[in-house]
């Protein structure tokens, strides 16, 4: 009996949005089919967190044997990531429909049940190829997403984060040809079996891959420098979209803890500490770059996505040490930065609707359902910046503690960065919630009740990953030692043995 | 006898698209370019139908057929695009 | 042989970075194209080269890798998709601004 | 016997398919007037590729060339329809063509009536 | 223990009600303003009451506690303890918060939010409760930035003056940084001391301060103190925190707020105090900020800002006496918080008093007002008093001792420093307090003030009962104040404390003669006042806020002109820093790295490959170099996608040859359905970079690639592929002969579902775009515009061509049927299908129109798509039925007469899915791109004719 | 009922011995797929083919592709021995206007191929009303010669094929 739980999150969501658009001329079944798919992803994700901690189980697609066939491998990493994609994804969808953001251009629903399926695809992937096809999945995907209700800026900067990130699949197709030319296989655990097995002589291909994947997935996480796609193209997004492409950066993130735990650790001869030194630069001067990007944005939406940039930042310096404790405070503040940044979103786009717009320099109306709106902005930028007592800070106790080993460095750095942030946030909401044009009538809007439940349901998401800290990272502190010693990934896929 | 025709043809052909190159370099107007790339097409199909017979293989059949019609289609469209700027009206 | 792909995978690949590198999207696109022919190229030789040797069972003694080959159908279908959406973006912003500058409007 | 024979029409049919195929791209050079050039390979290219696939055919014993040859010969004309239009439309004076009978006008001529 | 769990209970709630009590005024704000005062009363009484109801326990010695796991792996816990200093904060904090709230009431106007700022009061009295009765230091941080935070809110409360809302963003920025250095510095000492909870913390005194790390932990910790409690030099954020509301000013800014810092430092004092590096940082800075804000405080005229910078002084003076590191000096400072904040609190409110009356806070403007509010004359006067050091009131017991104490000071050496420099402190303090007093209610009455009235009740019993409180200990110390001050400063100090307050400490007291000189010094500075002003307003000055201003502008700037700038969406800028950062990265990794040797002999160059060669590489330069024409370079790109497809032949990869021909004969027909809106030209490029500086990076990355791909080629994988397995189950598990397919349909069918759905995808995103675009007038005027029918030949559907369609569709559909029945075993397949049926349907427009082909479609073309995906995918669920993984193929030889033997497998139904989902995202993509030109075209012929090119 | 069957049965035969030759197989299972495409696929199409042309003789269609094909041939010597030998400057082209007369765009269409085919003519353009051939000729030191051979050796010949 397989295990047909662990690509239900892949299929679930393809076979829903080929319904959608096979039936796409009537709306309600794809507001219908989207409830039912982001149910059901729900529900999924709850009964496979609850799996992944029992041990990783693997799938055979095609029945075919590791590591000839492709196979999907459930553990404790990917089970969280399709839950924060199956959690998040709800949330969206029910701010989507409460706005009718679905109803500004066609294929809503089918891209976004594709995008879903692209993401979990790529979470549950232990082959390394078929972790570009999903890639290229959530990608075009997002690319559809992204340009959804069209307009001139967004097709622009559309058209440059599709031009960047095709860069990125690009780069993805030569390291993995790399890699398959080398050992001659394109598992990931049997990468892991094999590469330590290499002929000296081939360091130098097995170093060239490993940073090319790098890039990749510093693409995806957007690394410096190679960040310069994401404030522009999230900020032109509709924001319900940037919301749930808050997820996306993690996805670098994750592909970077994977196979940095378990094809090229720390362990290999071959890479060594390449890839925790570059990383390590990368998060510094990410860090950097986000907290000025917030410091000084001149509209809203772009200053969250520096904020993600910085957030991204902490993570890939804190998973740039590749210790246990360090990956369990990546992927919590990894979590806790994707909540983040998609509630700042959800709210940059109730306050464009309400003020006209989220520029920073210019006074706007008194806004309806401001008090409410201010307050929620107050929480959600406590929590991006990482002051208490939400996760952010929480988060930022674990990642410091962490890296106390490079304290005087990754210390500065990392409250100096917060510091900027928290400067740049505090000017954002008093200009935003505080200097009122009161010349200006204040236009009416709907209240949106599911709309702001939404948001409060991120916030109260938020809250309890402050509350629930010690049994979140338990869970994380197991799941990071499981990546530490990947073994039991790799046996349960019964590869053959491995002779050079 | 077929093995020496053969290398003869092969060159012939290879020449000559070497010879559509020339002209593509050198082609006076839009149409003599099309000519050249539609003459290279033919000789890329003479190439693979000898590399065919060469190898004494029927694999390559189906690229053959398909150069033969995408190159038709192109060429098509690539003319139409010229005499009237849209090519689906 | 192998230089000579090797050399067309490098020609394919600084034309494409070259066109990459402009500031207009129609050769941006062109771009794309070219390096996605160099990609192609460059996972099919993963398998390294063989003359008549098609990865058909039976038709020969030594059929070549067949796997790269299977890798390069799934690049180029999914390059072609990409290019025909960067096509329609690069069209739209056009005719919502009348130039096909792939560059500027920050935030 | 009959093999012999066989192999000697192929060779043949292969030394006059290179041959043709060869002038066909030379003419493309050698002829002044670009509607002259039209004539080379619409001509002669197709002819040496006709050659060379009968050959192949006749070699391999399968039919399957045959319908290349027949899409070849089936296109060409329409390949060079459309490549002559576009020198009438954009190279060729509309003095230098006679008129259509019955006073209508040619097609490829601008300006003509639309009628999309 | 019963009795004392009941205790620890009430610590776990002592800390919350504050913050129920926010929520519970959001709840009855609508209920009105009296409503929302006696919740927030009703809140803070209660808390006090449990303070109060702690005492007896506290007195006995015993510190209560209430402990709760919060992430004890990070060392972070919900500790709570109450002992004697926090008791004595807790008391201040509540008590003085409740006549804040009682005046709060009578003070705010009926336009102000009131229920909003009460809500933020408790929010912020809950936080600095939470300060002084944690037992773990990341909750205390914890409650320290939460400090910071309400305090924004309660500083920008009136966020209509630009000066509130700059103020408040200052007091965050300043309190917050400080607040994150503490962040950091509690951090080291919780790792020195192997436990983030006081308790444990406190008894480690010997292991912290042998430690390398105390000293970076000292002074991170102190910045975190001195920034909250506004010493120098980041006391300039509080003078601009006045622009609150004044309960505000006089709650945070005397009470509670900017004695986090002390109480910090006091907290801390067993562990960190005591050596040299303690005293020289903390009560050098005290000292000097004492000295330094008291003078200021002479000068200001605004009554909030003199009484800003004499609380800066005054916190000053207890950061130096704490900052002695003696027993004495942290009594003396425990004594003088409470004293400070008896006096300080009544001065804010009678400022506020004043304020409100006379509508001004000008010193300057004001005089002569004791007829007129006599109460606040009286309760001013008292007050002042204190804060000059008259006796016998509290200021002066206090103050006495502090002098003392620095009388016995030597720093660096010096024993005259430290108490000249007390001196001069109490001298300016003696003289600001006598202004206030004097400039507000002495003198001659000025006329605009004739209407001033005293306030009412609710405005000055708040201020009243702390200047009783004022005059209490002042007559009775010991009686009054001493047990609490040798309550907190035991705790402090972490043993008994010897607390003796005298009022006269005799003739030989050094700090009778200091006091002396204090009130003489400022009478005289009160007599010269005139001049001495002229001096410091013609005196240059650093202003604390201006250079944080600038230095903030200069931030901004900064990364305006840095990251913003990167930023910009220079799209080609942005590749070209990505190409070279990639071949940074991949120099990086190779960099001293030995190459690996060939292992494969090479392939022989036969001279047809190289003539396709050379082809190739002239076509390719052709279209780099020549791209400006963009038709041009779209035919040149289509030659060099021909020679590969041909190149894919000859290498043994027929199945690609045929797929990359395919693919690329409808790219180029969507290039040229695009081409044929877009503008036909690239201008030239002059800029340096378009040229020479890409052309310098695409050759270094071409370079690399094919160096790369030359290396491999020549050098066997260190593994047998695994495509040794697909090779041999090919036939008998797969069913098929054609490797490539097999793989592609079944050992990696999952890839091919993936890539269907991108496909399908691309479609979508075509047909949402496309719709989108016709829908917006501004599109459609362009659309007209550049397509002018002027200069276009005739006869858009030539007759040959649609007669030969008729043939050539079903002959592409007749093919398209082939490749698809033989994909599994021989080249072909689904994909391959579905691309030729839409070349043919392709064909088929350029013959005949879209218009009249649409008209005759009869399915639409996303159901293709959506059908292929669903067949896709219940073909792979379909194995699930027979309990096999998804995809799992299955496949039989069926014998049906006529049909012969012929294989039956599920691939075959999945290859389907493939094509219907091809066929359909193709059709789509053309047919949108399609739609937009028709939509130019029926405009176009209205238009005017323009010469052909567009733009 | 048979046309029901065949919408337009020369399609569907030319589509099962295209199919025949595709799988170049002559077998029991061939000719069932053959006739089942031959059924199927002009049914797809049939609805881009409104109009049914009239082929009064059909078998006469198969005298004129062995004419053209001669034709054909003969026409590539000409043309080659035209490029290779012939100097440049004797080479006298011409466009000659071809009146023709025939009943169906099949019709024409058949011509104006046959004539791009054959020795050294190629059909350049049709008239807007269909009624005249332009064709190009790339050695024609006598046009009325050109322009007779046509009409007689293959636009007679079709006038009869087609009604
Ligand atoms: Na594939
Ligand atoms: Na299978």
């Amino acid at each position: 009996m397989s295990a047909h739980f662990v690509i239900a999150p892949v299929i679930l969501p393809a076979a829903l949005a080929g319904l959608m658009v096979l039936f796409a001329r009537s709306p309600a079944f794809q507001r219908l089919g989207a409830v039912l798919g982001a149910s059901g992803l729900i529900a999924l994700a709850l009964y496979n967190l609850t799996q992944a901690s029992l041990g990783p189980t693997p799938y055979f697609l095609g029945n075919w044997p590791a590591p000839f066939g492709i196979v999907l491998v459930l553990d404790r990493l990917s089970a969280l990531m399709l839950a924060l994609v199956a959690g998040l994804a709800g949330v969206v969808l029910a701010y989507v429909l409460a706005t009718g953001w679905d109803r500004r251009g066609a294929y809503f629903h089918p891209l976004f049940m594709f995008q879903l399926m692209g993401l979990n695809g790529a979470f549950l992937t232990a082959d390394a190829f078929n972790l570009f096809v999903f890639f290229e999945v959530l990608l075009i995907a997002s690319y559809g997403l992204m340009v959804h209700g069209g307009g001139a800026e967004r097709l622009r900067a559309g058209l440059q984060y599709v031009a960047f990130n095709l860069l990125g699949s690009t780069v993805f197709l030569f390291a993995l040809a790399t890699i398959y030319a080398i050992s001659g296989t394109l598992n990931m655990a049997d990468l892991a079996q094999k590469l330590p097995l290499m002929p000296p002589e081939d360091a130098a291909l097995i170093r060239l891959s490993a940073v090319l994947l790098l890039v990749v997935f510093a693409v995806k996480g957007a690394l410096v420098p190679l960040q310069f796609w994401l404030p522009r193209s999230y900020a032109a997004a509709p924001a319900p979209v940037a919301a749930l492409f808050a997820v996306m950066t993690k996805l670098g993130a994750y592909a970077m803890i994977r196979f940095g735990t378990l094809v090229f650790p720390t362990t290999l001869a071959a890479t060594g500490a390449l890839w925790g030194n570059i990383l390590w630069a990368a998060g510094l001067v990410g860090i950097a770059v986000g907290a000025f990007g917030v410091l000084g944005a001149a509209r809203l939406a772009p200053l969250i996505g520096f904020a993600i940039i910085g957030s991204m930042g902490v993570v890939v310096l804190t998973v740039s040490a590749f210790t246990a404790p360090a990956l369990a405070a990546a992927l919590y503040y990894a979590v806790h930065s994707t909540l983040a940044a998609a509630t700042l979103f959800l709210l940059a786009d109730t306050i464009i609707a309400r003020r006209g717009g989220d520029d920073l320099a210019q006074a706007g109306p008194k806004m309806a359902q401001g008090g409410l709106i201010s307050g929620l902005f107050m929480a959600a930028a406590v929590a991006m910046v990482g002051l208490p007592p939400l996760s952010g800070f929480v988060g930022k106790v674990q990642v410091l503690q962490a890296l106390s080993a490079h304290a005087p460095v990754a210390w500065s750095v990392i409250l100096l960065g917060t510091l900027v942030t928290m400067i740049g946030f505090a000017r954002a909401g008093s200009a935003l919630f505080w200097r009122v044009d009161t010349a200006l009538s204040v236009p009416k809007h709907p209240a949106q009740p599911i709309a702001f439940a939404a948001i409060f349901a991120l916030i109260a998401a938020m809250v309890a990953l402050s509350l629930f800290a010690a049994p979140v990272a338990g869970w994380l502190a197991v799941t990071a030692d499981d990546l530490m010693a990947p073994q039991a990934y790799i046996n349960v896929q019964s590869l053959p043995a491995v002779a050079p | 006898m077929i093995a020496l025709a053969l290398t003869f043809a092969i060159g012939c052909f290879a020449v000559a698209l070497l010879l559509n190159l020339w002209r593509l370099i050198t082609a006076p107007t839009m149409t003599d370019r099309l000519l050249a790339v539609d003459t290279m097409v033919v000789n890329v199909i003479a190439l693979i139908v000898l590399y065919g017979i060469k190898t004494a293989s029927g694999i390559n059949f189906e690229a053959a057929l398909l150069f033969a019609f995408t190159g038709f289609v192109s060429t098509v469209a690539f003319a139409k695009y010229l005499l009237r700027g849209s090519i689906i009206e | 042989m192998e230089a000579l792909i090797a050399i067309t995978i490098g020609a394919l690949t600084t034309g494409g970075v070259f066109l990459m590198l402009q500031r207009r999207t129609f050769p941006v696109v062109l771009g794309l194209s070219l390096l996605s022919y160099a990609v192609n190229i460059f996972i099919f030789i993963s398998g390294r080269i063989a003359l008549n040797a098609p990865p058909i069972i039976g038709m020969g003694p030594a059929p070549i890798d067949p796997l790269p080959q299977a890798l390069v159908l799934t690049a180029i279908v999914i390059s072609f998709g990409m290019t025909a959406v960067i096509l329609m973006l690069a069209l739209g912003s056009f005719l919502h601004r009348g130039d096909d500058s792939a560059d500027g409007g920050g935030p | 016997m009959i093999g012999a024979g066989l192999d000697i029409l192929i060779a043949a049919l292969l030394v006059l398919g290179g041959i043709f195929g060869l002038i066909g791209s030379y003419g493309l050079l050698r002829l002044k007037g670009a509607m002259q050039r039209l004539h080379a390979p619409t001509k002669a290219s197709t002819v040496g590729l006709g050659a060379v696939l009968i050959a192949s055919a006749i070699g391999a014993g399968s039919w399957q060339e045959v319908l290349v040859t027949l899409f070849i010969f089936l296109t060409a004309p329409l390949t060079a329809l459309y490549l002559a239009k576009t020198l009438i439309h954009s190279h060729v004076s509309p003095a230098d063509v006679p008129p259509a009978a019955n006073g209508a006008k040619w097609a490829a001529q601008p300006p003509i009536a639309q009628k999309d | 223990m019963g009795k004392w769990g009941s205790l620890r209970m009430s610590l776990f709630l002592l800390s919350a009600l504050p913050f129920l009590g926010a929520l519970l005024v959001g709840a009855v704000a609508r209920f009105g303003k009296n409503a929302v005062a006696l919740v927030t009363c009703a809140c803070t009484a209660i808390a006090l009451v449990a303070v109060l109801g702690h005492l007896p326990a506290v007195t006995a010695g015993q510190v209560i506690v209430a402990q709760m796991a919060w992430l004890p792996s990070a060392g972070l816990n919900a500790n709570f303890m109450l002992d004697g200093l926090g008791f004595l904060f807790a008391l201040l904090i509540l008590g003085i918060g409740l006549l804040i709230i009682n005046y709060a009431r009578f003070y705010l106007s009926k336009d102000d939010p009131f229920a909003r700022f009460m809500v933020f009061l408790l929010l912020f009295q809950g936080a600095m409760l939470g300060i002084v009765l944690s037992d773990n230091i990341l909750l205390l941080l914890v409650f320290w930035e939460l400090t910071s935070l309400t305090s924004f809110l309660l500083i920008g409360y009136w966020a209509h003056d630009a000066q509130a809302r700059q103020g408040a963003r200052m007091a965050l920025a300043v309190t917050g940084a400080g607040g994150l250095a503490l962040f950091a510095g509690l951090l080291i000492l919780g790792q020195i001391a192997g436990s983030f909870d006081l308790s444990v913390i406190l008894t480690k005194a010997d292991v912290i301060q042998s430690s390398p790390m105390y000293v970076p932990a000292l002074v991170l910790i102190a910045l975190g103190a001195f920034a909250k409690s506004a010493q120098l030099p980041f006391h300039f954020w509080l003078p601009h925190a006045m622009a609150a509301p004044t309960p505000v000013s006089a709650y945070l800014h005397s009470a509670t707020m900017v004695k986090a810092g002390l109480f910090l430092l006091a907290r801390l004092w067993p562990v960190l105090a005591g050596t040299d590096a303690w005293f020289y940082i903390v009560a050098t800075t005290g000292l000097l900020t004492m000295v330094y804000a008291a003078k200021v405080a002479l000068f200001k005229d605004d009554l909030k800002a003199i009484l800003a910078f004499s609380t800066i002084s005054h916190l000053g003076l207890i950061t130096f006496l704490l900052g002695l590191g003696t027993r004495e000096g942290l009594v003396v400072a425990v004594f003088h918080i409470i004293a400070h904040a008896s006096f300080k609190a009544p001065l804010f409110m009678v400022a506020g008093i004043v304020d409100h009356g006379a509508h001004t806070r000008d010193i300057t403007a004001l005089g002569g007002l004791r007829r007129a509010m006599p109460i606040s004359f009286a309760l001013a006067l008292i007050a002042a008093a204190s804060m000059a050091g008259v006796p016998p009131l509290n200021g002066f017991l206090s103050k006495e001792m502090a002098l003392e104490e620095a009388a016995h000071t030597v720093w660096a050496g010096a024993a005259w420093a430290v108490p000249l420099m007390a001196t001069l402190g109490a001298m300016f303090s003696v003289a600001y307090a006598f202004r206030f007093v004097g400039g507000v209610f002495l003198g001659p009455e000025k006329l605009a003030l004739k209407d001033v009235h005293e306030a009412g009740f609710g405005l000055w019993l708040p201020p009243a009962i702390l200047v009783a409180l004022v005059a209490l200990i002042g007559l009775a110390p010991m009686t009054s104040a001493g047990w609490l001050v040798e309550l907190a400063a035991s705790a402090a100090m972490g043993q008994a404390a010897e607390v003796k307050i005298y009022h006269w400490h005799g003739l030989s007291s050094p700090a009778l003669w200091m006091s002396i000189a204090a009130f003489g010094g400022g009478a005289l500075l009160l007599g010269l006042y005139p001049k001495l002003r002229a001096l410091w307003n013609g005196a240059p000055r650093g202003d604390g806020k201006r250079a944080f201003e600038a230095g903030l502008g200069a931030l901004i700037w900064a990364a305006r002109a840095s990251v913003l700038r990167l930023h910009d969406g220079a799209l080609s800028r942005n590749m070209a820093i990505g190409f070279v950062s990639i071949l940074g990265v991949c120099a990086l990794a190779i960099w001293g790295q030995g190459l690996a040797h060939a292992t494969r002999m090479a392939t022989p160059l036969s001279f047809a490959a190289l003539a396709l060669g050379a082809v190739l590489l002239v076509v390719l330069a052709l279209a780099v170099l020549r791209h400006g024409q963009r038709m041009l370079a779209l035919l040149y790109v289509g030659v060099v996608g021909l020679i590969i497809s041909i190149g894919f032949a000859y290498l043994s990869a027929p199945d690609l040859a045929i797929t990359q021909i395919t693919v690329e004969v409808v790219t180029v027909i969507l290039m040229l359905l695009a081409l044929n809106i877009l503008p036909k030209t690239t201008p030239r490029e002059n800029g340096f970079f378009q040229r020479w500086g890409a052309a310098a990076i695409a050759g270094a990355v071409g370079l690399a690639t094919g160096a790369l791909a030359y290396v491999l080629m020549l050098r066997d994988a260190g593994f047998p592929a695994i495509s040794a397995f697909h090779l041999a189950q090919s036939k008998p598990g797969a069913g098929g002969t054609n490797a490539v397919n097999t793989i592609i349909v079944d050992f990696r069918g999952y890839d091919t579902y993936g890539e269907i759905i991108v496909l399908g995808i691309a479609a979508l995103i075509i047909a949402a775009a496309a719709q989108g675009l016709l829908t917006a007038p501004a599109v459609r005027a362009r659309l007209a515009a550049i397509f002018p029918m002027a200069g276009r030949a005739g006869d858009p559907h030539p007759m040959m061509l649609a007669v030969a369609t008729r043939f050539l569709l079903p002959i592409g559909m007749l093919i398209g049927v082939y490749l698809y029945l033989r994909g599994h075993n021989l080249p072909g397949g689904g994909f391959v299908a579905g691309l030729v049926f839409a070349i043919a349907f392709l064909l088929q427009f350029i013959a005949s129109g879209y218009g009249p082909s649409a008209a005759r479609q009869r399915i639409t073309y996303h159901s293709l798509i959506g059908a292929g995906v669903l067949i896709a995918s219940a073909t792979g669920i379909g194995s699930w039925v027979v309990g096999r993984p998804f995809l799992t193929s299955n496949y039989a030889y069926v014998r049906l007469w006529p049909l012969e033997t012929f294989e039956v497998a599920t691939a075959a139904l999945f290859d389907l899915g493939v094509f219907l989902c091809v066929l359909g995202a193709v059709m789509m993509a053309i047919a949108s791109l399609a739609r937009l030109g028709q939509a130019g075209g029926t405009h176009g012929q209205k238009a005017a004719p323009q010469p052909k090119g567009g733009a | 009922m048979i046309r029901k069957i065949f919408p337009h049965p020369y399609l569907s035969l030319t589509l099962g011995i295209l199919w025949l030759l595709l799988v170049n197989k002559l077998a029991v299972g061939s000719l069932v797929m053959a006739t089942i495409l031959a059924i199927a696929i002009p049914h797809i199409s049939a609805a881009y083919w409104p109009a049914r042309p009239r082929l009064v003789r059909p078998f006469a269609l198969l005298g004129y592709i062995g004419i053209v094909v001669y034709d054909v041939i003969v026409s590539s010597i000409a043309v080659a021995k035209i490029i290779l030998f012939m100097p440049p400057a004797q080479i006298k082209s011409a466009f000659i206007t071809v009146p023709i007369d025939l009943p169906s765009p099949e019709a024409i269409t058949l011509l104006a191929g046959t004539i791009t085919m054959t020795p050294g003519t190629l059909t350049v353009d049709i008239a807007d009303d269909g009624r005249s051939l332009l064709i190009h000729s790339l050695h024609a030191p006598d046009e009325g010669a050109i322009r007779d051979e046509i009409k007689s050796r293959y636009e007679a010949r079709l006038k009869r094929i087609f009604a």
